[in-house]
C-alpha cells in the first residue's frame, strides 16, 4: 500500500530550525532579540568599556551628557559615571530578571504540576495556598520580605521570585489539567510509567511552551519590581542598578533629568525586548495560536 | 550662683521690653488674615509635644501648645513662664507663670497644669525627658502662678532652661487627669494656649489650625487666619507643589537638595538655614569597637583621614554645612570648642596609618572588609553612606552596605550590634546633657537607640559626663564639655564628620519668617502674609 | 422548477497562501444544484470540499485563501463580484448553511430563540411579535417538542440532535433557495443522524430548496443523494447521478473509496467457545460524582456503568457497541484500570486487575494494552517514534538498546518504514500514527488489546487498512481484542461477538452475525435500522 | 433568589480558611522582621531613652510572646476589632476607612480606564489584524507595558503640572479650597487623572494584548462563522457574537490582578502623595505597624474575595453554560 510507506524524502528539519524560522518571521521579535543582545553585550562588556567600580567618583558631579568625553552620559550627584552605571546595571537587571524568573517558574511548575496532575484534595490544598499568596498584594509582600531580610541583592531576587510564582503555577496547573486527560498520558500510565516520570517526562515538556512565553512576562515584571523597590530606596546600594539610579536621580530630576531618564529608557528598552521576544517565542512555540 | 540667674532674668525681662518693640518694628501696612500652607513630610500619630519630642510634632503643635520658655536670637525668653531661678543647692527650680493665659477651651492656665504635666507626662512618658527629669521628685504649687520643681540631685539651671523649649510643654490637667493619657483624644486634637487652635486633622492629607481670638499676647495676634500643613511624604511632589504655589514653605529639608538649590535661585523663594540653628545634626561614621580591627584607634583615625568631608559638604549638602568638631556642634554655644584634634583629608596618610596598624593591602588593593549599616534617614545619610563606601575603597577598605528600614537598622546597630560601621544622624538638642552625652557613656542597656552602640568604654569619659550633668557653674560646665569633646576626638568611637543645620525654603510672601532659631517649632504669632 | 439552476459553480479555483503544501485548495470545480435537488459533495479530509462550501458563501478566510478563478452563480447571478454588504444580505436569506458540530456552531451565550430571531432581524421588517411567531413556527416545523420553552433555552441545555434541528431551523427560517450542509450529521449518534437526515429530506421536499450536502460518509450519501460529486485533493474526480456513482463508479479513486466502505455482513462465526478465557470482567460498576469538597455542594452521581460482566477468549474480538453516553468508553478505561471502578473485578489469568497492588499492577499492565481513539493525542508529540514504542519495555526492565532494536522491528510489523523510528509523531499522517500506537501496544507483548474507537478519526480508506492490520496482528500473535466502537459497520467487519450497551447496561450480547441478523432488543433494532445506507449494498469492486 | 444567597454564603465560608491562612501566615511572617513599632517610633522621634521604649512596648503589648500576640489578635479579629495603629494612634478600622475610598477610586478608575480602553483598542487591533492600525496599537501596547509606572508618573508631573500647570501635582483634593458638592468631586477627579493614568497603563497594555488575541481566537470559532452565514457582520457581529465571548479571559485576568493593582498603588500613591491604602501599606511595613498591615491584608483579602465572586457572577452572566455553585 502506498500509504504505509511514508514519503520520507522530505528532510525532517530540526525543531530548533523550525522554531527559529517561525521566530524570525516576526519582525518585532527580531527587534526584541537585537535589543536584548545589545543589553546582554553591555552586561558582558561593562568591565571592558567602563573598567573599574561603577560606583566610584568619575568626575565633576552632575556633568550633563555629551559634554565630557570621559563620561558621555554624564555623571550623577556623587560624580559617578552614568554610562558605567548603565552598563554594569545591565548585569544586575539581567541577573535579577533571569534568577527571579527561574525561581518563580520553578516554584510555579512544581506546585502547578502537582496540583494539576493529582487533582482532588492535593489540588485543593495547593490552590488554597496559591490563592493566599495571590491575595496578598505581591508588592506589599515583597516590601515585607525586604524588610525582613534586608535590601541585599540576594534577598531581593529571592523575594521577587517568591512573590511571582502564583501566575506560572496557575498556568502550569491549567496546562496539566488539560494535558493529563490527553490520551498519551493514559498511554504512558498504561505502559506502567510512574507518576513522577509522567509529570516531568511526559506532561511537562508539553506544558512548557506557554510557560516559557510567560517567563518573558515574569522577567519583565521582575525588572520593573526591582526598579520600583529601588525607587522607594529599598534597593541594594552595593551595586549600580538601574532602579537605584532612578531612585537617586529623582532627587535631581528637575535639575538633571538625564540621571533619571537614561536608566529609565534602559529599563524600558530591556523590558520591551523581553516582551517582543515573548511574542516571537509564542509564534515559535505555539504556532497554532496564530494562523 | 548669682551670675546665671541674673542673666537669665534679664533675658526674661528683655522679652517684656521686646514685645512692644516688635510691634513697633512691624511695618504699619501689616496685612491680617490669610492662610499659610506649610509642608510636613511625615504623618504624625500624636500631636502632643508632652508625649512626643520631635521636630515633626513641634512643627505642628508649636502653633497651638506653647512651652514655658522659648529660644530666640536674643537668648531664652519666657513664654508661659515669666521668670525662673534656681536654689543655691540646685535642687529646686522655680518658675513664675504668666498671668491671664487661658487654654483654648477657656479654662485658665495655672501651676496645676505644669505640675500635672511634669509629673505625669514629662517624667514618665516623654522621650528624652525621662532622662532629663529622672531626678525630679515633685512639683509644688505655692500659688497658682508659681511652680517649684524639686530634684533629688542638683539640676543645672542652664540645662533645664535649654531643655524647656523642646521638653517643657504643659498640657491642660483638666482634660488629661483621670484618663488613659496615651489614648486621650486630645493627643490628636490638641488644646493649648497658643495663637492657633486645632481645627481638623485629615489623616494622610492635612492638618488645619485656626486663629485663637483669645490669645494672651493681645487681640492683634496672630495675624493669620489659618495655618494648614499638607502631608507630602514625597520630596519631589513637595517641590512641585511649592513651585505650583500650593505650598508656602517647606522646612527641615523637606525637598531634595537639588530642588532646594534650584528653587533657592528662584526670586519667589527664600532658602537657607536661618531659623534652624537650634536643630543642628551631625552626619556620622560610627564604629563597632567589638571588631578587633576597629578597636585599634589608628584604624579609626585613618578612616577619618580617608574622608574628604569638604567634597561631601559640597556635593551632598551643596555647601550648607561645615566639618564637625566632635559631639557638640558650633551651635552649642559656650559648651562648644574648636580646640580639638582634627583629621584632615589625607588618603596617603590614611594608607600609611593602615599599613602601620598591620593591615597592608592585598593583591587587589584590599586591606579588610567592613559591613556597614547606613541609616535610612533620607537623602543625606544615604548619599553619605555611599560616599563613605567610595572613599574607603580609595584607601583599600572594602565596604559592604547593608540597607535596612528604620527598625531593621536600629536593631542591627543598637540591639544586635551586628555591624562594623554605621552612619546616621545625631541631632543636638540644645544642651549636651539632653541626648548627646548618653551616646558616649557606657552602661546603657543594649537596644536603646542613640545609646552607646560602639562598645566604647572609657572611665574618664564616664566621669566627665557625670560631673558635667550636675555641675551648676556654667563656666565649669562648659569646660567639662570641652574636655569631653577633646576626649571624643581623640578616642574616636564615632566620627562626627559633618555638622549641618536643616534647610528650609519659604515663599517671600511670608513676612517675619525664620526670625527665631527654632522658628518652625515656634508659634508664628507674628507671621503674616503679603498677598 | 425554474430553468436556471439554483447554484452553478464553474471552473472554480481556490488559492492557498504561499508556503502551503499545494498552491490551490481546489481547481476546476464544476457543479450544479437544481431546485429540489440534493447534491452530495464527497471527499476525504484535505479534498477541499469544505472550502468549496465556504467559497459559495464567500466565507473564505480572505485574502489568504481566496477564489482566484471561476464563477459561482446563485440563481444565475455571480456571487464573487458582490460587495461584502450585498453578500450579507444574501447570506441567511437566499442561501444558508448548516454546520457539522451544532454545539460549537451555536453561540453559547445566546438563547436559541435569539439566534433564530437574529436572522429575521437581519433580513425582515417584521416586528417583535411577528418574529416571535415565525420563530415558534419554524421550531415546530423542525419537530422541536416544545418550541416555546426551546426558544428560551441556551444551546448547552438541549441535546445534540435538538441543536442540529435548531441549526436547520435557523437555515430554513427565511426559506432560502440554497442550503449548504457541511457534514451536518457527522457529530451525531446514528439514531439521531437518521432523524436529522429524514428531517433534511422532508424540509427540502416541502420547500423545494436546493441542497449542497458535504460528507465523507458513503452511507449517508446513499441515504439522501440525488447527484454525487467526488473530490480528491482539490480535484473533481467523478460526478453523476447517485445510482451511477454508488453502484457503477468509474474512476479508480471512487472505486477504492466505495470498496473501503465496510460491508454490513459480519464475518462467519468463529468457533471459539473452547478457547481459554483471557479476561473476565464481572459486576463492574462505575459512577461519577460531581467534584466537590465539604462545602461545595453535592450533585447527584452519574452512573456510567452498572453491573457489567463479560468474558474475552483467546483470539477473539469482542465488540463493545453503543452510542455516546452508553458507557462503552468507561468500560475500556476500567478494564485497563486507567479509571478506578467502584466495584467488580477484572481477572486476567486469575489475577484481579482491579485490586492489584501497585507492584502487581505494573506487571499486569504488560498483559493488557490499549490503542487509543485519537492518534494525534495519544502519542506524546515531544518523543521520537522509537522512544514511544520502546518506552513500555524499558519501563519494565528491558535494556534500552534491545528495546530500541525491537521497536524498529515492530515498525516493520505494522508496515511502517524503519526510517520512521527517528521521526516525531507530527510528521506522520493519521493512519500512520495509529500504526505507531498499535506498535507501542504490541511492544509489550500483551494478551489483550483494548482498542477504543481506533479508527473513528480516520478517513474511510485508511480506516480499512488499519482494521485489516489489527485483524491480521490479532491472528498472527493470537491476541484477544476488546474493540470499542460506535460504528456498526466497523463492528460488523471485525468483531466475533458484540455487546450492545445503552445507558451503562448491556442490552444485548452475542455473536455478531446473530445479533445483526436477528436483533432481539428494541434498542439494537433501532441502532441497526439507523445505519445510514443500510439498504445500499456496496458493489463488490476490484480495486486496482 | 435563595439559591444566590446560598451561593454567596458558601463562597464566604470557603474563603474563611484561606483568609485565616493568610492572616496567620502574614502575622508570623511580619514577626520575622527585625525591630518593632517602638523602634520605628523611636527612629521617627530621633531617639528616646530606655525607660520610654520599655513603657511603649508594654503599652502596645509588644513585650508578649509571638503566640500570645497572635492569639490576642485573632480573638479580636473574630470580633471584627482590627486593633490599634501604633503609628496613627487610632483604631486601625478608623485609619483604614479614612484611606480606603482614595485607593478604591484610584483602583476602580485605573482598572476601568484600562479595561475600557484596553478592550476597545484590542478589539480594533484584532479587527484590523496585521494592518498598520494593528501595528501601531500593538507597538503602543508593548511600550505601555515596558514603561515603569513611576517613570511615567514623574514625566507626567513634569509636563502636565510643572510645565503646563493643567493638573495638580499631588494630593487627593485642593486643600484649603474647601470645595463641597460637585465641585469637590470635580476637584478630586482632577487630582486623580495622572495617578489613574500612571497606574492603568500597564494593565491597559495587558488587556489590549489579551483582548486582541482573544478576539482573533473567537473570530475563528464556528459560531462566528454561523453568524456570518446568517448575514450578520460589522458591529453587530463584533458586539453580539465576538466581543462578549472574547471578554471572558480578560475578565478572568481582571479578577486575578486585583491584588496586584493594590500593590502597584504603593508607588503611585507615594509619588502623588495620595492618602490611600497603598501608601499606608508601605508605611506600615517600614514602621512595623503590625495591626495596620494586618488590617490592610485582611481588607485586601475581602476585596479579592468580593471581586472574585463578582467576576464569577459576571462570568455566569456572560456564559450561561457556567452555573454558580
Amino acid at each position: 500500500m502506498s500509504a504505509t510507506d511514508l514519503d520520507l524524502t522530505r528532510p525532517a528539519a530540526s525543531r530548533a530550525a523550525v522554531m527559529w524560522r517561525r521566530f524570525r518571521r516576526n519582525r518585532a521579535a527580531v527587534l526584541g532579540l537585537v535589543i536584548f543582545a545589545a543589553v546582554a553585550l553591555a552586561a558582558l562588556l561593562a568591565g571592558v568599556i567602563t573598567p573599574g567600580d561603577p560606583l566610584r567618583l568619575a568626575g565633576q558631579p552632575l556633568t550633563p551628557p555629551l559634554t565630557v568625553a570621559a563620561s558621555p552620559f554624564g555623571t550623577d550627584q556623587l560624580g559617578r559615571d552614568i554610562l558605567a552605571g548603565i552598563l554594569h546595571g545591565a548585569r544586575i537587571s539581567l541577573l535579577i530578571g533571569v534568577v527571579a524568573t527561574v525561581i518563580s517558574i520553578a516554584i510555579g511548575i512544581l506546585i502547578g504540576a502537582v496540583a494539576g496532575y493529582f487533582g482532588g484534595w492535593i489540588d485543593d490544598v495547593l490552590m488554597r495556598i496559591t490563592e493566599a499568596f495571590q491575595t496578598i498584594p505581591s508588592f506589599v509582600l515583597l516590601l515585607t520580605l525586604v524588610a525582613i531580610f534586608g535590601s541585599s541583592l540576594t534577598s531581593i531576587v529571592i523575594g521577587i521570585g517568591v512573590v511571582s510564582w502564583t501566575a506560572p503555577a496557575r498556568m502550569v496547573r491549567a496546562e496539566f489539567m488539560t494535558l493529563r486527560q490527553r490520551e498519551f498520558v493514559d498511554a504512558a500510565r498504561n505502559l506502567g510509567v510512574g507518576n513522577a516520570s509522567i509529570i516531568f517526562r511526559e506532561i511537562l515538556p508539553n506544558a512548557l511552551p506557554p510557560v516559557i512565553v510567560f517567563a518573558s512576562v515574569v522577567m519583565a515584571t521582575s525588572i520593573l519590581m526591582e526598579s520600583a523597590l529601588a525607587f522607594l530606596g529599598l534597593g541594594d546600594a552595593n551595586f549600580a542598578s538601574w532602579g537605584n539610579m532612578i531612585g537617586q536621580g529623582r532627587a535631581v530630576l528637575r535639575e538633571a533629568a538625564f540621571c533619571t531618564v537614561i536608566p529609565g529608557v534602559a529599563i524600558l528598552l530591556t523590558v520591551l525586548s523581553f516582551s517582543l521576544m515573548g511574542e516571537g517565542l509564542n509564534d515559535a512555540l505555539n504556532p497554532r495560536q496564530k494562523k | 550662683m548669682q551670675t546665671p540667674l541674673t542673666r537669665l532674668l534679664s533675658a526674661a525681662g528683655a522679652l517684656a521690653l521686646a514685645l512692644p518693640a516688635f510691634a513697633q518694628e512691624t511695618p504699619p501696612e501689616v496685612k491680617r488674615g490669610g492662610t499659610i500652607f506649610s509642608h510636613i513630610i511625615a504623618e504624625q500619630g500624636v500631636l502632643n509635644p508632652a508625649l512626643r519630642a520631635s521636630t515633626g510634632v513641634y512643627q505642628i503643635t508649636g502653633k497651638m501648645i506653647e512651652p514655658l520658655i522659648d529660644k530666640t536670637y536674643d537668648g531664652y525668653v519666657g513664654v508661659l513662664a515669666t521668670e525662673w531661678s534656681s536654689s543655691a543647692d540646685g535642687k529646686a527650680i522655680t518658675f513664675k507663670l504668666r498671668d491671664g493665659v487661658r487654654w483654648h477651651d477657656g479654662e485658665p492656665f495655672s501651676c496645676d497644669d505644669v505640675a500635672y504635666s511634669a509629673m505625669n507626662l514629662w517624667k514618665p512618658l516623654l522621650n528624652y525627658s525621662s532622662t532629663l527629669q529622672a531626678n525630679l521628685e515633685s512639683v509644688d504649687c505655692p500659688d497658682p502662678l508659681t511652680a517649684v520643681f524639686n530634684y533629688s540631685h542638683p539640676m543645672p539651671l542652664a540645662l533645664m532652661v535649654a531643655a524647656m523649649p523642646d521638653l517643657g510643654h504643659p498640657v491642660p490637667k483638666h482634660l488629661y487627669e483621670g484618663t488613659d493619657i496615651l489614648k486621650n483624644p486630645h493627643n490628636q486634637a490638641p488644646i493649648g494656649t497658643g495663637p492657633f487652635k486645632f481645627q481638623e486633622y485629615e489623616r494622610g492629607q492635612y492638618i488645619i489650625a485656626v486663629r485663637n481670638d483669645d490669645y494672651w499676647r493681645g487681640k492683634e495676634y496672630p495675624y493669620l487666619d489659618r495655618v494648614i500643613w499638607r502631608i507630602i511624604p514625597d520630596k519631589a511632589a513637595a517641590a512641585a507643589a511649592l513651585e505650583a504655589g500650593e505650598l508656602h514653605e517647606s522646612p527641615f529639608n523637606g525637598l531634595s537638595m537639588a530642588d532646594l538649590e534650584r528653587l533657592g535661585n528662584d526670586p519667589r523663594f527664600d532658602m537657607g538655614t536661618k531659623g534652624f540653628e537650634n536643630n543642628v545634626a551631625h552626619e556620622t561614621v560610627e564604629f563597632n569597637l567589638r571588631n578587633p580591627i576597629l578597636a585599634d584607634v589608628r584604624v579609626r583615625q585613618a578612616i577619618y583621614h580617608g574622608l574628604d568631608t569638604d567634597f561631601a559638604i559640597k556635593t551632598i549638602m551643596r555647601g550648607y554645612a561645615k566639618p564637625g568638631r566632635g559631639p557638640i556642634p558650633s551651635a552649642g554655644g559656650e559648651n562648644y570648642t574648636d580646640d580639638v584634634p582634627t583629621y584632615p583629608y589625607d588618603p596617603a596618610k590614611a594608607r600609611a596609618m593602615l599599613d602601620e596598624a598591620g593591615y597592608p593591602a592585598d593583591a587587589n588593593g584590599v586591606r579588610f572588609k567592613l559591613r556597614h549599616r547606613p541609616a535610612p534617614w533620607g537623602e543625606y545619610t544615604t548619599l553619605w553612606s555611599q560616599y563613605y563606601a567610595q572613599a574607603m575603597k580609595e584607601i583599600g577598605i572594602e565596604v559592604e552596605l547593608l540597607t535596612n528600614d528604620t527598625p531593621g537598622f536600629l536593631n542591627g546597630v543598637y540591639r544586635d550590634h551586628d555591624f562594623d560601621t554605621a552612619n546616621g544622624w545625631h541631632q543636638f538638642r540644645s544642651d549636651p546633657a539632653v541626648s548627646t552625652t548618653v551616646w558616649l557613656r557606657s552602661g546603657a542597656p543594649a537596644g536603646t537607640a542613640w545609646s552607646n552602640q560602639f562598645g566604647y568604654e572609657s572611665a574618664e569619659m564616664d566621669s566627665l559626663i557625670d560631673a558635667a550633668a550636675e555641675e551648676l557653674d556654667p563656666a565649669k560646665r562648659a569646660d567639662l564639655y570641652h574636655q569631653i569633646q577633646r576626649l571624643e576626638m581623640t578616642d574616636l568611637p564615632v566620627i562626627f564628620a559633618i555638622e549641618h543645620p536643616f534647610i528650609g525654603i519659604t515663599s517671600k510672601k511670608l513676612i517675619n519668617h525664620h526670625n527665631t532659631p527654632r522658628w518652625d517649632s515656634s508659634s508664628w504669632y507674628d507671621l503674616w502674609i503679603d498677598e | 422548477m425554474s430553468a436556471t439552476p439554483i447554484l452553478q459553480i464553474e471552473d472554480l479555483r481556490i488559492s492557498l497562501p504561499a508556503g502551503a503544501d499545494r498552491p490551490y485548495a481546489l481547481e476546476h470545480l464544476n457543479l450544479t444544484v437544481n431546485a429540489g435537488e440534493i447534491v452530495c459533495l464527497v471527499g476525504e479530509s484535505g479534498s477541499g470540499k469544505s472550502l468549496a462550501a465556504n467559497a459559495v458563501m464567500r466565507l473564505l478566510p480572505e485574502p489568504r485563501v481566496h477564489v482566484s478563478a471561476g464563477r459561482i452563480l446563485l440563481d444565475g447571478e455571480d456571487v464573487c463580484s458582490r460587495s461584502e454588504a450585498e453578500m450579507r444580505k444574501l447570506r441567511g436569506d437566499r442561501m444558508a448553511m448548516i454546520f457539522q458540530e451544532p454545539m460549537t456552531a451555536l453561540n453559547p451565550q445566546k438563547t436559541v430563540g435569539w439566534q433564530i430571531d437574529e436572522v429575521l432581524r437581519l433580513h425582515t421588517d417584521l416586528d417583535r411579535k411577528g418574529r416571535k411567531a415565525r420563530v415558534l413556527e419554524i421550531l415546530a416545523d423542525v419537530h422541536i417538542p416544545d418550541p416555546a420553552s426551546a426558544c428560551n433555552a441556551y444551546p448547552h441545555q438541549i441535546s445534540g440532535g435538538q441543536r442540529q434541528r435548531v441549526m436547520i431551523a435557523m437555515a430554513l427560517v427565511m426559506n432560502p433557495r440554497l442550503i449548504i450542509a457541511d457534514e451536518p450529521t457527522t457529530a451525531l449518534d446514528v439514531t439521531t443522524q437518521k432523524q436529522i437526515l429524514r428531517l433534511i429530506k422532508e424540509m427540502q421536499a416541502k420547500h423545494g430548496t436546493g441542497i449542497l450536502f458535504i460528507t465523507h460518509d458513503f452511507g449517508v450519501v446513499a441515504e439522501i443523494a440525488d447527484r454525487i460529486v467526488v473530490l480528491r485533493l482539490g480535484e473533481l474526480v467523478e460526478s453523476g447521478p447517485a445510482d451511477q456513482i454508488l453502484n457503477r463508479p468509474q474512476h479508480p479513486y471512487t472505486r477504492a473509496l466505495i470498496a473501503a466502505v465496510p460491508a454490513l455482513t459480519p464475518p462467519p462465526h468463529k468457533p471459539l467457545s473452547d478457547a481459554p478465557v483471557v479476561l473476565r470482567a464481572s459486576n463492574l460498576r462505575k459512577s461519577f460524582a460531581a467534584r466537590g469538597g465539604l462545602l461545595s455542594g453535592r450533585r447527584n452521581a452519574v452512573v456510567a456503568v452498572k453491573d457489567l460482566s463479560f468474558a474475552l477468549r483467546r483470539g477473539e474480538t469482542l465488540g463493545v457497541v453503543g452510542e455516546s453516553g452508553s458507557g462503552k468508553t468507561t468500560v475500556s478505561r476500567i478494564v485497563t484500570r486507567l479509571l478506578e471502578s467502584d466495584s467488580g473485578e477484572v481477572m486476567i489469568h486469575d489475577r484481579d486487575l482491579i485490586r492489584a497492588s501497585r507492584a502487581d499492577l505494573r506487571s499486569l499492565r504488560k498483559d493488557i494494552q490499549m490503542v487509543f481513539q485519537d492518534p494525534m493525542a495519544s502519542l506524546n508529540p515531544r518523543k521520537r517514534v522509537v522512544d514511544l514504542i520502546a518506552q513500555g519495555p524499558i519501563v519494565h526492565g528491558v535494556p534500552k538498546a534491545e528495546a530500541h532494536a525491537r521497536a524498529r522491528e515492530l515498525l516493520e510489523l505494522v508496515e511502517l518504514s524503519p526510517a520512521a523510528a527517528d521521526r516525531y509523531p507530527h510528521e506522520f499522517s493519521g493512519g500512520q500514527r495509529q500504526r505507531i500506537g498499535i506498535a507501542r501496544a504490541i511492544a509489550m507483548q500483551p494478551r489483550v488489546i483494548v482498542a477504543d474507537e481506533p479508527v473513528s478519526a480516520l478517513d474511510v480508506s485508511v480506516q480499512a487498512q488499519v482494521l485489516r492490520l489489527l485483524a491480521d496482528l490479532r491472528d498472527r500473535l493470537d491476541l484477544s481484542l476488546l474493540f470499542v466502537t460506535h460504528d456498526l459497520r466497523v463492528a460488523a467487519q471485525l468483531c466475533d461477538r458484540i455487546i450492545v450497551m445503552q445507558k451503562g447496561e448491556i442490552v444485548e450480547a452475542g455473536p455478531t452475525a446473530e445479533v445483526f441478523a436477528a436483533p432481539e432488543h428494541s434498542y439494537t433494532q433501532a441502532l441497526l435500522s439507523s445505519i445510514p445506507g443500510r439498504d445500499w449494498q456496496p458493489p463488490q469492486l476490484s480495486v486496482a | 433568589m435563595p439559591s444566590i444567597l446560598v451561593y454567596l454564603l458558601r463562597r464566604i465560608l470557603q474563603a474563611v480558611p484561606v483568609i485565616l491562612l493568610i492572616m496567620v501566615g502574614s502575622f508570623l511572617l511580619i514577626q520575622l522582621a527585625p525591630g518593632d513599632a517602638v523602634d520605628a517610633l523611636v527612629g521617627d522621634m530621633g531617639g528616646a531613652d530606655a525607660a520610654f521604649v520599655e513603657r511603649m512596648r508594654q503599652e502596645y503589648g509588644l513585650d508578649q510572646s509571638v503566640l500570645v500576640q497572635l492569639w490576642r489578635y485573632l480573638v479580636k479579629l473574630a470580633q471584627f476589632d482590627f486593633g490599634w495603629s501604633y503609628v496613627y494612634e487610632q483604631p486601625v478600622a478608623t485609619v483604614l476607612m479614612s484611606r480606603l475610598w482614595v485607593t478604591m477610586l484610584l483602583m476602580v478608575g485605573a482598572l476601568s480606564a484600562a479595561f475600557v480602553i484596553g478592550v476597545a483598542l484590542g478589539t480594533l487591533a484584532a479587527r484590523r489584524a496585521y494592518s498598520l492600525t494593528d501595528n501601531v496599537i500593538s507597538t503602543l501596547g508593548l511600550i505601555f507595558y515596558a514603561m515603569p509606572s513611576f517613570l511615567l508618573a514623574l514625566l507626567m508631573i513634569l509636563v502636565f503640572s510643572v510645565k503646563l500647570g493643567w493638573l495638580p501635582v499631588s494630593g487627593i483634593k485642593d486643600i484649603g479650597a474647601f470645595h463641597t458638592g460637585w465641585r469637590l468631586w470635580v476637584d478630586i477627579a482632577r487630582h486623580l487623572v495622572m495617578p489613574v493614568a500612571a497606574l492603568s497603563l500597564i494593565y491597559m497594555a495587558f488587556y489590549m494584548r489579551l483582548m486582541r488575541t482573544s478576539v482573533l481566537e473567537v473570530m475563528d470559532l464556528d459560531f462566528v462563522r454561523t453568524a456570518k452565514a446568517k448575514g450578520a457582520g460589522g458591529r453587530r457581529l463584533m458586539f453580539h457574537h465576538v466581543m462578549r465571548n472574547a471578554l471572558m479571559p480578560v475578565i478572568t485576568l481582571l479578577g486575578l490582578q486585583i491584588s496586584t493593582v493594590l500593590g502597584g498603588s504603593v508607588v503611585i500613591e507615594t509619588i502623588f502623595a495620595l492618602p490611600g491604602v497603598g501608601q499606608l501599606a508601605y508605611t506600615s511595613v517600614i514602621k512595623r505597624d503590625l495591626n495596620t498591615l494586618m488590617g490592610i491584608i485582611f481588607l485586601a483579602s475581602i476585596i479579592v474575595l468580593v471581586v472574585n465572586i463578582v467576576t464569577d457572577m459576571i462570568y455566569a452572566w456572560l456564559d450561561p453554560r457556567i452555573e454558580l455553585q
